[in-house]
Order: structure tokens, then C-alpha cells, then sequence
């Protein structure tokens, strides 16, 4: 059954470029860490998909990358605002795994504290473009920091760890060759989150899947 | 005029609201908002399954959304197999929207939906921008499709053409029911930063506020050149769109796009049409049905009658982005 | 495809910006505004005077403008004696919109217009949606035009037809040397209060906002299919919507609604787009040319382009009214 | 020559329904009374046209109804806001008159403050739709107000004065049969104001004329 309710902004702090949007929990379910939901984009067309980043009691945490004016515009609500929230949405990480290691990229990192909380803090390693966007890292417990020119990838631990990832697609795409029974979060711009409109299907493995439903996070073989 | 439009709307004095042929809203996941409804049209179905087209598929821009799902589906059999039987227990009337690819395509299609009780009416989609391939003339298929069923068959068209009333005409003597009208318009939009398209067919369709004058005209246009029943839509958010649809010329408001925003819309701009009508002094938005042909002359409204009283707004008026001049 | 389009932008480095044909500015009256523009369209001329279409005739609608001017205008004769001299004075490159009921009418004015060396191009207005009656087809008023003129000839078309691209590679077999894209949609608003159309003609032409997805897209689909250069119009506004149309295949862009607001808009406009496309990596703005053509496989940007950095906005953007939902 | 400047707001203030605009006067002339300027309207496609109702040193003073979403955004501005106005335009009143008597409705009162100015004060008849409105008759010097049902028309004098007046249509279609030789404040939806468009043609003895240009303000006989 779908979830949708009008929730309110409790704070909008700055984490380094992004921003970390905190909603009082109200009727919403914190759901699986890698679940969506959608997010009213106050004067937009479209609500945008975003990973939950913190559920400490009674909240909803939200990281935020300020990019387009969808991102823009959740970023720019202050305390008090009423914001629409549908969720909790889709597949999340599988948390049955025995020795996670929880792997981020730039924005990507939204999802990881709070499955990190789920999983009890295992190790992380996470990696952005620079000083700035680091900052960020603070939020994921026992994580390795890695700045570019540095990659996530060069660091992955030769041992057999399961990978729990979340990032840019390039990053995705290298951590599946090095280890293919990751879980991956893959994205894709969604306009219901629901599963109706079609507009997130992706080919998977030759069939047309909708991440929304399928998604967003995948055992291995995308495209 | 006036007079004949109004018939169209049906005893009835609920003005109906429709959920657009668009996957806007997935009946079986949001039953209680399909409820909401007075029918309900599912995404088109086409004779084979369709993947669809590659991603990207969605983008919003400054002024309406663009998409490019390519009539994704499961086919007319699996439709009518898995899809029909749970869309009927919901017992919201229910239209089904067929695509083909030719006349005989649609007929096929038309032919098996023909004894499914479950259905209310059929709506041909004549003008999809998203797939390739003239399918014969609009009329071509109303007629092929009216030879196989007895149900309502509404043609649905796009506004991009000169002709539009031309097309109506045309599909009325072939033997459609109704019309629905607008589809989307081609529109384009680039990555601002790598000045690629946005979408993966790089060109999809154009709904949303954009589209709203557009659909104005078309349903304006077409009432004026035919008799038939229209179903209007394109950008409908709130009653006053709604409204002025009806105005226009139709007796029945479809919304797409406003429900990813908002998936409540229904019953926000049933009660917010409700009230507009009755602020302009109509019993019921059903009686507002072709009140924009009113005057035989097409004058305009006067100084005067914009001088009358009206409520007077705040200050806490968005400005609208898609004038904003900062780069 | 990229390499043909960019022959298009011609040898200089400044990106062109023009006036479309609309009378959005007055040449005579705002003689430094004309001058800062790199060419000059005319309001379109036709063979006799004609005193347009009754009022009202223009309406601002939430996302686009709506005109029904009707080609209000003096008429070839008196063009050609009492205006062109003066703005052949201006020393702006002009060129003259021609506008006609029948390919004759076009070819007569062409043929007039061939001895004056004030003139450096003409537009033929294939596509104006507030005057009725068909004028044959594109291709058959371009061809006789053709005849006439050894000038260059713009074929303006509108973007309300599905065979856009089939349109466009006629007018080139028929000897355009260019197109202008796009010519307004047509559109209808009504007054809230008293649900009568605002504009005398109830029908008028949309430009604007509402136009651009739109207008891009028409930009990158004929773009494709010939090699013709083409002036981009349609609801720009800023210095991005510009670079867009460039990008989409334009060699050059022109302005028209905007001038209503913002009668500096040309400068505006030009400082913008130096600077978008500088931030982009071209050197100049017309090295953006043909870009969006960029990736033969029509793919859309990656997660990982969008990922890169860009500057961080505040939040003093206005929301969009046209999503407004409260009625 | 065309004169546009930003000019900025140094108040805005209620009478009765209607709302005061004041700009600093900058580079922008008052021009006669009846002529027109054209006032961005922030945040929408097209300026609109307004009369100066007020021209203390340095000020500039529009009066507005706010009706619709280009008034609404003008009476919407806080001071210090900069806005672009264009003007003066067209035709104003002729001052070479001898007996003026002013006459305005509705919102057409707008020019008749700096009218009465230019004029020393002249008598001047006012007709509102309500108390309410009728606030805004303090503005005019030597005002005999009427309201609804009674109509300015009902008190017009016998004798022979000059009339001046701007008001709804109606009016001026029934002051023009009364006093033939009125000049008259017409208007009509305008994109350009200064004669490029072609958007404010009105027919006039059977030849289209420019309302932003031929008048706004025409002796006797428009349509
Ligand atoms: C399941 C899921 C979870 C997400 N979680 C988060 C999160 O926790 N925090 C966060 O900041 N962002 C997250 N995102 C991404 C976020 O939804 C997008 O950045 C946002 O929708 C962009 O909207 P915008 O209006 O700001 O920019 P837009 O103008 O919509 O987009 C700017 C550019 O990026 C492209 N783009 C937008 N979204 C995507 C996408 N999903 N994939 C590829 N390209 C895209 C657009 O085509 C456009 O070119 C998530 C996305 C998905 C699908
Ligand atoms: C020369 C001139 C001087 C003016 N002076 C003043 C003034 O001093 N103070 C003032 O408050 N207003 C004045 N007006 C009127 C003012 O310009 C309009 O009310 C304003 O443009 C409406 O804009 P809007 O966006 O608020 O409403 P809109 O949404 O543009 O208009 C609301 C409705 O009124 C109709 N309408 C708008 N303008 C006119 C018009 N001029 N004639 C007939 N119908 C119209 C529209 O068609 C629409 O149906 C003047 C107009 C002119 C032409
Ligand atoms: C995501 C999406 C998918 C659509 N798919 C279809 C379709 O399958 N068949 C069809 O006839 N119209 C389709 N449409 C068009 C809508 O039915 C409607 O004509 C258009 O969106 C205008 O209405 P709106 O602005 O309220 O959305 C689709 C629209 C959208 C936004
Ligand atoms: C008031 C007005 C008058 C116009 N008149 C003409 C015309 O005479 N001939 C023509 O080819 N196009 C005419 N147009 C269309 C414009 O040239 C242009 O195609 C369209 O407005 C889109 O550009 P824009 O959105 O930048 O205005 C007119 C547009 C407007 C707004
Ligand atoms: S976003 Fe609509 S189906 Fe996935
Ligand atoms: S408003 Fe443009 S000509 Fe008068």
C-alpha cells in the first residue's frame, strides 16, 4: 500500500556542498536502507527520488546534492515548511550478508549512514571529489576517506567482502566487475516512484525493468 | 452552440474527471485515488508487448515535462489476461487506450476488447510522438476499428497540425464517438552542462503548463466544428484549468502530469472546480461546459466587466521561473 | 554533422542574434536596441495594407504570450516607399518578412524587394496562425519566390505539423537557402471571470516560454535532416536558452517576446551567452554549433557528467507559477 | 527618443483597494497628464501600461488596481525594489483648455491628481463602486464623489465645460454622447507601448490607429 504524507521540516544544515534536509517522521516508515521515496519539489512539475541518509527516532534525514532546480528547491525549504513525501519505495540492500563493506561515491553516500546503523557500523570506504565534498564523510561511521585523484575502486580490500555500494554509474559499473555479487543502488531519473509511468525501466539482463520497482538497489548485472 | 455542448456533459451534474491515457497513476498500486475518479484510461495497449525506449525517458523543464516511455506495455494479451481482470474490481468505469501500427493493428485490438465487459469505451491513440511510422489517416482507423465494436470510440489527437478541426470532421464521419484531445506536442531538452539531450530518444513529448493554451485552442476549435463529446486535457493543476476546458467546449477533464506532483490532484481540483464554478454563478461545473462561445461574435470581454469585483490576491505570488532573466 | 552545422555559424567568432519577425521592437524608434542586434527581421509584409484583427489583441497567459496582430501592416507599396529607406539608414543588416494569400502574391513582393540593396535577406512567412486560408504549399511559394530573387530566402515555419523534417527538405529542394524555426502555436485564453476568449480572434499565436522545448526540438529535427542553416527562435530569454538553440543546430538565434520586457534584452542576452558557453569549454558561442548533435548513438548524458561540478546555486530562485496549485 | 531606466521603489501604500506606487523619479520625465509608462511587471512576459497619477519633486506616484498577476506583481514590490520603466508615452491631456472639469471612474482616477496639478485645480467628478474605492477620491483636490447606483453621467453639469476624463468604457461611451468634445483616456491591452506591435490598434474613423501612440488620451471619437 502506498504511503504519502505532508511532512515537516524540523532543520536544513549544510554538510559540506550538500545539504541535510530533516523531516519530522510523522506517517512514513524509515523503510530498508536503499528504499526511495519521493520527494515534493516545492514549484515543480515532478516530486524527485531520493535514499534515506539518517533515521534517528521520530525523523527522516535526508543528504541532498544541490545540482538542478529540483535538488535546488528541497535544499533551499526552511524549518516549518510542509514538504509531500511517498514512500517507503522499491528494493533496498538485503542486510542477511555476513561481512559487509559499505562503498560510496560523491552523493552516494546518502544511503550509507543509515545502513550502516542497520548493519552495525561496519567498515566503509568512501570516496569524492574533493576536500569539500568529504565532509560529508563524518556522517558514515569506520569510514576510509579517498579524494580524486584517487578512486574507491584502487582501494577495495583484496578479501572477500560484501560490497554494498552506492554512486556514480561509472563507479557501479567498475565495482561489479571487481566484485560481481555487489548491491548496487543504480539510479535513474523517476517520475511516479511507484511504478506506474515506466519512466525509470531500465534493460536488465534483456528485460525491460522499472528501478523503482525492480531498484533501486541490484544484485550485479545491470545493463 | 453553447446548447449543444452542454448535452455532452451528461446528466450528471459531478463534473467528471479522468485519468489521462499516460501511466500518471497506476490503478492497482493507488486504488483510492483511482477511486477518486469518474474513469480511468490505461496507458496505451499495443498488439505485441513493447519494451519501450531506451533511457533516459523522463525530464522536466522549465515549463512542462517531456517524456519519452515509446508506448512501453505488455501487449494486448497479457493484458487482457493479468491486467483487465484486477483493473475491473476496481469499479471505476475504465477506458482503454489501443496503439497499433496500422489500421488493422487497432481493429485487432479493438475486436478483443469488444466483449469484455470491463470496459467502458475505447480510445484510439492517433498521435503518439514517441513512435515512428505514419499509421494511416486518423480516420483510416476509426472506421476500420467501428466496423469490429459498439463501445464509445474516442479518437485522441495531438494539436500539432494545421488542420485539427479538418481531423475532426473527419473522424466524426468515419464514426467516433468522441474526442480526446491534446497529446503531446515534440519538444527537446539539452543537459545544461554537456548540452546533450536529456532524453534518450533525444525528442519526446511535451505535457504539463506548457501544453495548456495549446489544449485550450484545440478543444475551443474542434467544439466549434463538431458535436461531439470531448474529453480535454494538457496541464490541468487546478480547478480553473479545468474550468476553462470545459468552457472550451469539453464535457469531460482528463489530468496526467499533475499526479506525479501531486498525486491527491483529483480531489483537490474536483473541490477547487466546484467552487470556481460557483464563484461565476454556475450551479454546477456542468453547466460551464461551452460558456466560452457565448457570444456569437467572439468579441472579448470588456474594460467594464474586468472592473467588477473580484477577490483581491496576496502579495505571496510566485514569480514565474520560466521568465526569470538571471542566467 | 556537428562539422556541417558549424559552416553554418559562417566566420565570426560573435554569436548572431536578430530580431525576429514580430514588431516585438520598433527599429525606427529604438534605433540603439536595432544596433546592437546583428540583423533586423521586418513584421511580416504582405502585397496589400491590412489593418489586422480586432481587438483585443494580445494576452499574457502563465507560461507564453498570445498574439493575434493579424499581420496588421502598411502593405508592399508603402514598405517600399515610406519605411525601408529609413531603415536601410539604420545600418543594420535587414531583412524583409514576406507574407502572402497565394505563391503568387509571395513572388510579387520578392520580385520588388530584389532591387533594393537596403535588403539583405527575405523571410517568407509560411506559417502565421492568425490569418486563414491555405497558401499553397511551402515548397510551391518557395519555389516561386526562387524564381524572382537571387537574395537569400528563409523558409519560417511552424513547428504544428508532424512532418517537419519531410516540410524542411522540401523548401531545400525547392531552393530555401535557409529556414526560420519556429513560428508561433496556436493557443487560446480565456478571462477568468467572465470565461469569454481574450482576444477578439479567440485563437492566437503562443510564443514564449511555452515555445522553447518545443522550438528546440523543431531546431534538432531539421537539423538532421538538411544541411540549411537556421535562425532558432522561440521563448528565449536568457543567455542559456540561446546556447540551446545553438547547440540543437541554429546557426543563428532571434529574439522577439522577450524585447516586450526587457528592451536591453539583446545585450543581456549576448553577455550571457558568451559567458555560458565560455563556462562550457568553446571558445566561442558558435563553436557550440551543432553540438547536442555531438554522440552519433543520441545517448544522454551520464550520472557521471551530471555528477561534475557546477556551480552551487542560491536559493533566491523564484518558484514556477505555472505549477502553482493553489486555484 | 525612447527613455528607459530602473527606477526604485520608495513605497507602496494602500488607498482603499487600490495601491500606491512610488518610484524615484531618476532618469524618467513625468511627461503630460494622460500619458502612459510602461512598468515591468517582476516576474511576468510583458510590462504594463499605467498613468502617472502622482509627480512630487523627485517621485514618481502610480496608482493600482490590482486585478490580475501584472498589477498584482507591481502592488506586490517592496521598497528598495528596482523596476524598469519605460516612458513618457504617447498622448496626454491638452492643457490648453478653459473651463476643465475632471471626471473619472473606477480606477481611471489614476491620472487625475497630476492632471489636477497641471491644471491649478480644477473642479473634478468622481464615481466609485463602493465607499471602499471611493478612498482613493481623496487624492483629487476639489472631488464631488458619487457611488454606485449612482453613475457620474447622473451628475454631470449642463453648461458647457471642458471634460477630461479616464474611466471603464461604458463611461466614456456615455460622456462622449453628452459632451462630444471630451478628451477622452481610452485603453486597450498593450505588449510594446511605444508603436512597434500593432497590439493596441483600435479602429478610428474607419482608419486602425496605435492607442499607445495616437492617444492613449483621443478627442471625441474612438470607434
Ligand atoms: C533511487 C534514487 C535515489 C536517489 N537518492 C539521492 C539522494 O539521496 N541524494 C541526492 O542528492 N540525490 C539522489 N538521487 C538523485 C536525485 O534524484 C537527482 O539528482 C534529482 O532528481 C535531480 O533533480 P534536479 O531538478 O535537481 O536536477 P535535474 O534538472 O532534474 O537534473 C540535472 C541533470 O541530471 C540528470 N539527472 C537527473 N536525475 C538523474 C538520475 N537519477 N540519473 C541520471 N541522470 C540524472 C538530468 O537528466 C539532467 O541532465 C537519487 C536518485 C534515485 C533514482
Ligand atoms: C494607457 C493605459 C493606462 C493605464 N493606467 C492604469 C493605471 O494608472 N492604474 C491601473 O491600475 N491600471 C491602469 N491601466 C490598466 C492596466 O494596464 C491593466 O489593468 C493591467 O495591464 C492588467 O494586467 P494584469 O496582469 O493585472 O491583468 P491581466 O491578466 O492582464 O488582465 C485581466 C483581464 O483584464 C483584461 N484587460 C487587461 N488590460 C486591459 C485593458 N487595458 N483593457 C481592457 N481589458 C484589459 C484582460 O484581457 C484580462 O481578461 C492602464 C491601461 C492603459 C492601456
Ligand atoms: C509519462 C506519460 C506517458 C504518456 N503515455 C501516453 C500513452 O501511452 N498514450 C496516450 O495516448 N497518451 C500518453 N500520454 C499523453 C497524455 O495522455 C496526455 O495527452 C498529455 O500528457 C497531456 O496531459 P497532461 O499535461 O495533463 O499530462 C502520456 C503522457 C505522459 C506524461
Ligand atoms: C506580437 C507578435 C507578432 C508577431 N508577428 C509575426 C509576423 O508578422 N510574422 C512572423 O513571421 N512571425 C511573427 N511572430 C512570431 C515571431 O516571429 C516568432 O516566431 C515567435 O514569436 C517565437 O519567438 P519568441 O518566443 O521569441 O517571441 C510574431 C510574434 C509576436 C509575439
Ligand atoms: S518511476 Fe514510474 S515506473 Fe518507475
Ligand atoms: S502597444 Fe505596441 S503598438 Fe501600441
Amino acid at each position: 500500500m502506498l504511503r504519502r504524507a505532508a511532512l515537516s521540516v524540523l532543520g536544513v544544515e549544510p554538510v559540506g556542498p550538500y545539504t541535510l534536509l530533516r523531516l519530522r517522521r510523522g506517517a512514513i516508515r524509515p523503510g530498508v536502507p536503499g528504499q526511495l521515496f519521493m520527494l515534493e519539489a516545492p514549484g515543480r512539475l515532478l516530486p524527485r527520488p531520493m535514499s534515506l541518509c539518517l533515521a534517528p527516532p521520530g525523523e527522516l534525514g535526508f543528504l541532498i546534492d544541490p545540482i538542478g532546480p529540483g535538488t535546488r528547491a528541497l535544499a533551499c525549504l526552511e524549518p516549518g515548511d510542509e514538504l509531500g513525501v511517498l514512500g517507503p519505495l522499491g528494493h533496498g540492500f538485503r542486510l542477511d550478508v555476513e561481512r559487509p563493506l559499505l562503498v560510496g561515491g560523491g552523493i552516494g553516500i546518502a544511503p550509507l549512514p543509515y545502513l550502516s546503523e542497520r548493519l552495525g557500523h561496519p567498515p566503509a570506504l568512501v570516496g569524492f571529489r574533493s576536500e569539500w565534498h568529504a565532509e560529508a564523510a563524518a556522517l558514515v561511521p569506520r569510514a576510509e576517506v579517498v579524494v580524486e585523484p584517487t578512486l574507491v575502486t584502487e582501494r577495495l580490500p583484496e578479501e572477500p567482502w560484501d560490497v554494498l555500494a552506492c554512486g556514480p554509474e561509472p563507479m557501479l559499473r567498475a565495482l561489479r566487475r571487481l566484485a560481481p555479487s555487489a548491491q548496487l543502488a543504480w539510479e535513474a531519473p523517476m517520475a511516479c516512484g511507484y511504478g506506474a509511468c515506466y519512466s525509470c525501466a531500465v534493460e536488465l539482463d534483456g528485460e525491460w525493468q522499472r528501478l523503482c520497482v525492480e531498484g533501486p538497489v541490484l544484485s550485479g548485472g545491470l545493463r | 452552440m453553447a446548447e449543444t455542448l452542454r448535452r455532452g456533459a451528461g446528466p450528471e451534474r459531478r463534473p467528471p474527471l479522468i485519468l489521462n491515457a499516460s501511466g500518471c497513476l497506476d490503478a492497482l498500486t493507488a486504488p483510492a485515488v483511482a477511486r477518486s475518479l469518474d474513469a480511468f484510461v490505461t496507458k496505451t495497449v499495443t498488439p505485441l508487448p513493447r519494451g519501450g525506449n531506451p533511457p533516459v525517458r523522463i525530464a522536466e523543464t522549465d515549463v512542462g515535462l517531456l517524456n519519452s516511455i515509446g508506448l512501453a506495455n505488455l501487449g494486448i494479451d497479457a493484458f487482457l489476461e493479468r491486467q483487465l481482470p484486477r483493473l475491473g474490481e476496481l469499479g471505476v468505469p475504465l477506458w482503454v487506450s489501443v496503439g497499433g501500427f496500422a489500421a488493422d493493428g487497432y481493429a485487432a485490438s479493438c475486436a478483443r476488447l469488444e466483449g469484455r465487459p470491463e470496459v467502458e469505451a475505447l480510445e484510439l491513440n492517433l498521435s503518439c510522438p514517441n513512435v515512428d511510422g505514419a499509421a494511416g489517416t486518423a480516420a483510416e482507423i476509426v472506421l476500420a476499428c467501428r466496423r469490429v465494436t459498439a463501445k464509445p470510440l474516442y479518437a485522441k489527437l495531438s494539436a500539432a497540425t494545421w488542420d485539427l478541426g479538418e481531423t475532426a470532421r473527419a473522424v466524426e464521419a468515419a464514426g467516433a464517438d468522441g474526442l480526446s484531445l491534446v497529446n503531446t506536442l515534440r519538444g527537446l531538452a539539452l543537459d545544461e552542462r554537456t548540452l546533450q539531450p536529456r532524453l534518450g530518444t533525444a525528442l519526446g513529448g511535451l505535457s504539463g503548463p506548457a501544453l495548456r493554451p495549446v489544449a485550450l485552442a484545440a478543444v475551443y476549435a474542434c467544439a466549434r466544428v463538431t458535436t461531439l463529446p470531448i474529453v480535454g486535457m494538457g496541464g490541468v493543476a487546478r480547478g480553473r484549468d479545468a474550468l476553462a476546458l470545459l468552457a472550451a467546449g469539453a464535457s469531460r477533464v482528463a489530468l496526467g502530469t499533475v499526479l506525479f506532483g501531486d498525486p491527491q490532484a483529483p480531489a483537490r481540483i474536483r473541490a477547487e472546480l466546484a467552487e470556481e464554478a460557483a464563484l461565476l454563478g454556475f450551479r454546477t461545473p456542468a453547466e460551464a461546459v461551452g460558456a466560452a462561445h457565448g457570444r456569437e461574435d467572439g468579441r472579448s470581454a470588456t474594460l467594464d466587466q474586468r472592473l467588477r469585483s473580484f477577490p483581491q490576491n496576496t502579495c505571496k505570488l510566485g514569480t514565474n521561473e520560466a521568465v526569470d532573466r538571471r542566467s
